[in-house]
């Protein structure tokens, strides 16, 4: 304790900031992209210290001119791909008619995934219809991915009369016991610990059912995060732990989470995990890591961690500016693409599409959530109380398996 | 509450815990049980002991030392169709899992329609009494009554406990399962410088073997009386009795048992017929459970009432280590608001 | 409030609090302030927009989302001697940051005998009525009135929330500051079918410039009356003026403002002039604040009491989106009280 | 999609077991531990990158022999080391009194720092008067590294009139302003999160002050810790982690906390932090990873994390018997022996120290505690109801800096 305080100049807080704000000329030039096909695949038995170089590198298999590369995908058929191309798209087109919906005052609050639609249907098509997804409220695409019906989602988005919540749930938080995908919560990372009992829960069964947990950047700051993490290490549960790391939590830059000293990779390294980073833009490798990653859960070799690297091309939600925080050509310069365009390409490359194609699928797709939603409007919007409305008594409904007495006489009180 | 030829056990409080745990392993391979230190020790109460020997380690097992991620877990595991029955090591360190419990576990049913469930209990030592300190004493019931979507029940006796705890891991809810934890070895009733009696001195330490349940929201009419209503759960229900006796007040005094659903037709019912009421309970007194307790009667009983209700309560402080006697509502303070709630107009 | 001297501004609740931060950051070096969303972009509510441009990022900044985070991190800032003044984005996710909150800061003090002290304001929005379904529209408040050590604060106009903020940044134990969010932009009586009215035709949206402070432990008379006395915060206050005025009941309607400590001294001074009381909040009913209020009104006023005190509440449910006005107590069923409390005996 | 879920073996839970249970033999022969010196010290100013190696080799400084090797320790007074033998002599003579006392009725409660002593004082004594530590119960270590009045420490723990608490707390969880001693939680990891907001503070201040955040490896679960690592990451806090990995949590296993299949140090290493593993049973290793740590802090590189690789030697608290869940010898079985002796053997190597010496010092400190502890019981024990004990009111005091109405009520209700 020799030291001499006098010695140290004062200490002064790190705030991290993130590279460009409005005004600024985005430049990602020195972001490191490695290139298609670069990174290989290893057996889905291999032990984990054969594993390190997936936390950092960045798994990609569609190269620039649109072929796919490398050992990650080998036979994937035509007719997949086709369906996941369609998959985003109709994801696209059902995020713009919704927005559109909202801005017109039909319900409270939309939350679109523009930017990030390759991630959650390239995983929910190489899953199995038995595993449950533990979804944000971003991750629609999983929906898409199974054809799930539209009017489903929409009457739901706008709580009327044929929403199977009955209206007590915010739009976009969904729940679909039947696609396997779980009741999404509006709070932050509580699902992703959830997820992972489901997965221990196949396991004590002896079943073969996976669970897949999904996350955005920001909140992986939060204890449940940690949590899951620590469990999935554990216990070796077999779940996929999917992170978005969209570079963006509302108007907080990823930094904020810790992104900029170490990938979300490397902190799943860090918990005993097979831990991959993969380039959330293109549609191969999101299936292809996926594939990998249930498969190797299904084996019983444990869970996978999955960093998907994208860029929120869109707004936070509704109710959300994103120009005063960001500049607004940041997605442009953002370097991995659109996840459409990306596959589109490939298709076409493999002669299995045609920008003609693309443009007729595209009117096809808006003008069918232009009729689903002119459908399902019929039902009744959010703030329409001349039309029939969902019931009221459902508010006393499934607090509880039986109605007690209190709640009985509540609504009694309210006098339905 | 059950017949001479049923089998039954001497059995203390933790006995029966462990017992209710065995008798529902056994019938419903689902149901499974962990929490830190659960598995193969057993707990530190020993509240689960032999299980893993019995059931093996995937179902009953330690887990790391984080409460969410029981509880989180738990949710998950229940809504794939497991029962899980987790405990916290003391109800102090269930704050980190307050967001799964009523946030998550709480609404699942709700926000789903029904599509997802989250059947599970989750137990947990509460109270005081043991020196225990601020971190190991505290009484929370209050913040899990205040949120819709959960039930919540605190037995007594080794008996009640049991057929509770069979009741809580059948019930199709989330059940907050306290357990008085003073109460594991023993009825107390606040005379802290008397010799300890152990269950096996009382009647309710008399446990049948094997299956059977106490329904939830039922509440225990201990004594009968007809000067004053006592509400009382947990530790208190003994401290009543003993004040009663020594004050020579006839108080009718009712074990609630469950606190959410509770029974507000017995407490009505002995509320319109005494005319007075005195609710006791450990925890700090503002926003305690007592508050509901007394809206409760003077809403439905006004008309009945011939004195105020009172409370009698742990101080609106945290709970204290060497001052452990003066904190806790003994058989003085409830006597004297036995005395002082006869005396009134 | 303030003589006509004073200089003032016409501001909305949301300038009101950014207002508060500005002057207490302007006053006291030691005040920070952070949360999500909190340092560049100036908080989703904009609360504290301009702040991290007037005074550095290390005074006002974004945070990881973590609440227990913010919150664990507020609290060993306040130990070192600063002032934190934090943002939770949503009174709905407090509950991650409920440990650090109930078991840390509101009992730092006490445990150190005074050598650590936390005082620090935690900020967060309240309340329903803009359709946030039920993560986005829970009241708390009684969670943290049954907490010991902690003072809880709710303000209604902008006027009375920059003069709060200020006194509870200056207080010197940890205060739980909640924000009425629906009437950030102004006052909303439940009439959800009128046209929004906005501050600026509020008398209490004339908020004087610069410093002052009002006292925590007040309560203010929002309107004077000898039939019945109605307890409101919040939102609320407003509900229960137009339902006075609509049923024509004279009612004498006390916005209490800070619910801990609480102002004893004018309930029990309004409610044994009137001998009536309704109690009315946004929060579910079992265990809510108003049970409190219920139980203190009967302990002190029992005597004086013409009719049963009534309770107004949100229901026992979570909070549903499009079933918000079937949910939120509004002044239908606040004015039916009112007369049903007038016919009673 | 096309797989065939009967390709699947029934999934199965992994539950982590310790290697040895009560009737084992422990045997720790294929643990791993690089020998003294082995691995080196790098500037305080390296950058991440090159820091990687001390996330899984152990930091040691003493050898076999009790030799000083490598370059984490150069000239270390011999004063210095002097204290260090004698703060862990009387932390652990301390101990053994005040274990007794508890026996003897005299008290509720009580933990010992058995085989744990190095780590508190060595880290105390490479630290500043003016930084603040955030102990968990098993840091009593802290206060014998600075002379803290012994007395003080038992009046806490008989909860008598001369408690500075006045008896309102749990022994134990001390609260030392002066000493730099936080008032311990008797919640775990909560005051990790703590202490990197102090650090945080002291770097808004433009201080210089470092905080020492404390934890088991247990709790490192916790919803806190992690919040302290991804704070501590981003805003680069002026403090360091140490976790204290002593293997067992109570009767829980260290793996069960995930140390089976990643170090501690390298879950560090993914939060963006520089990360220590360091022999805790090795003084000079302890202090000199401890000085390298407060240096880079103060000198604004930001936080260390430290695993300190240990052995509970004792019971975790009075109320538990370790017999029931682990191997009687499992402690002599532990490869890095017993901190006091090893650095006793250093001092006898240098000849600073005796055998004889230290059989005195030992008698001496004995003695000490026995005499104090005779003082600190003529003050009063817990539950000597007729003597003089804790004021009652002092428990409706400092809940609030003023006492508010409602509690004055409720003091006069009590009758004081
Ligand atoms: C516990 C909790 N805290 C805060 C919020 C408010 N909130 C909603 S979304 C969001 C940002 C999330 O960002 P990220 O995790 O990166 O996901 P993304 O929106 O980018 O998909 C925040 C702070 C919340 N919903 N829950
Ligand atoms: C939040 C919380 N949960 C549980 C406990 C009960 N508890 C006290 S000590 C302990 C074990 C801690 O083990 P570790 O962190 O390894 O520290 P060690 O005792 O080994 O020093 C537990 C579970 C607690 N005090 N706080
Ligand atoms: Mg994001
Ligand atoms: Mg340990």
């Amino acid at each position: 304790m020799n030291d001499n305080k006098n010695d140290y100049a004062p200490l002064a807080l790190h705030v991290p900031e993130p590279p460009y704000r409005p005004g600024d000329t985005p430049d990602f030039s020195d972001f490191e992209i490695p290139a298609a096909g670069e990174v290989p695949m290893p057996p889905v038995d291999a032990p984990l210290a054969e594993l390190s170089y997936l936390s950092h590198d960045i798994i990609r298999v569609l190269d620039d001119k649109g072929k796919a590369q490398g050992t990650w995908v080998k036979n994937i058929d035509d007719e997949l791909l086709d369906k996941g191309l369609r998959a985003m798209m109709r994801t696209r087109a059902f995020d713009d008619r919704m927005q559109k919906a909202q801005r017109q005052g039909k319900t409270s609050f939309y939350m679109q995934c523009t930017g990030e639609e390759a991630i959650a249907t390239a995983q929910r098509m190489a899953l199995l219809d038995t595993d449950m997804h533990f979804p944000t409220y971003r991750q629609q695409g999983l929906l898409f991915a199974q054809d799930w019906p539209v009017d489903k989602m929409m009457n739901q988005i706008y709580s009327n009369v044929e929403d199977d919540l009955e209206g007590l749930q915010l739009p976009v938080l969904y729940s679909f016991k039947e696609a396997g995908y779980f009741t999404v919560s509006g709070n932050l990372a509580t699902q992703y610990i959830q997820a992972v009992g489901w997965g221990m829960a196949s396991a004590i069964k002896g079943d073969t059912n996976i669970a897949a947990a999904w996350i955005g950047d920001g909140a992986t700051a939060e204890g449940d995060f940690h949590a899951a993490m620590v469990f999935a290490g554990v216990y070796q549960a077999p779940v996929i732990l999917n992170v978005v790391d969209n570079r963006w939590a509302i108007s907080t830059y990823h930094d904020i989470a810790g992104a900029g000293t170490a990938t979300f990779a490397q902190r799943a390294s860090g918990y005993g995990l097979a831990a991959l980073r993969v380039d959330g833009n293109d549609w191969l490798a999101a299936y292809a890591a996926s594939r990998w990653a249930a498969e190797r859960a299904r084996r019983g070799h444990g869970a996978t961690f999955i960093e998907w690297v994208t860029y929120r091309a869109g707004a936070h939600s509704t109710s959300d500016d994103p120009s005063k925080y960001r500049p607004k050509e940041e997605h442009e310069a953002w370097p991995l693409g659109d996840p459409i365009d990306r596959l589109k390409k490939h298709l076409i490359v493999k002669k299995l599409w045609s920008e003609e194609r693309h443009t007729q699928a595209e009117a096809q797709y808006a003008d069918e959530m232009r009729s689903e939603a002119e459908k399902a409007e019929a039902n009744g919007t959010l703030h329409q109380y001349d039309r029939p409305r969902p019931s009221s008594k459902s508010v006393f409904e499934n607090v509880y398996k039986e109605m007690p007495e209190h709640l009985r006489r509540q609504r009694q009180e309210m006098g339905v | 509450m059950f017949d001479d030829k049923t089998e039954t056990k001497t059995m203390n409080m933790i006995e029966a815990i462990r017992d209710a745990h065995d008798v529902m392993m056994e019938r419903d391979s689902n149901v499974v049980v962990f929490g830190e230190d659960v598995g193969y020790f057993g707990g530190v109460f020993r509240c689960t002991a032999g299980l893993q020997e019995k059931y093996g380690k995937s179902r009953a097992f330690d887990t790391p030392i984080s409460e969410n991620g029981i509880v989180g877990a738990a949710v998950g595991m229940a809504a794939y169709g497991l029962r899980p029955c987790v405990e916290v090591q003391f109800a102090d360190y269930m704050f980190p899992a307050y967001d799964q419990i009523t946030q998550e576990a709480a609404r699942l049913r709700f926000r789903s329609k029904g599509q997802f469930t989250a059947p599970m209990t989750i137990r947990m030592p509460t109270g005081g009494g043991i020196f225990g300190g601020m971190t190991h004493s505290q009484s929370p019931e209050a913040l899990f009554t205040h949120v819709a979507g959960l039930k919540t029940v605190i037995p007594c006796t080794p008996y009640d406990a049991k057929g509770l705890l069979i009741s809580a891991i059948e019930d199709d809810d989330p059940v907050i399962f306290l357990e008085p934890k003073r109460l594991y070895n023993g009825p107390f009733d606040g005379h802290h410088d008397r010799p300890v009696v152990p269950w096996s001195k009382h009647p309710a330490g008399e446990v049948p073997v094997g299956y059977y349940n106490i329904p939830l929201g039922k509440a225990a009419t201990i004594r009968e009386g007809s000067d004053v209503t006592v509400l009382a759960y947990g530790t208190m229900r003994f401290v009543a009795e003993v004040a009663a006796e020594e004050t020579g007040v006839d108080a009718e005094i009712l074990d609630l048992r469950t606190l959410l659903p509770l029974d507000l037709e017995a407490i009505e019912q002995s509320v319109r017929k005494t005319g007075r009421c005195v609710i006791i309970h450990e925890a700090t007194r503002t926003s305690g459970f007592g508050a509901e307790l007394l809206s409760i009667v003077q809403e439905s009983c006004f008309y009945h009432l011939e004195a105020p209700v009172m409370r009698v309560t742990g101080w609106d402080t945290p709970y204290p280590h060497a001052q452990e006697w003066e904190y806790f509502p003994g058989p003085k303070r409830v006597g004297e608001a036995l005395k002082k709630v006869m005396e009134a107009a």
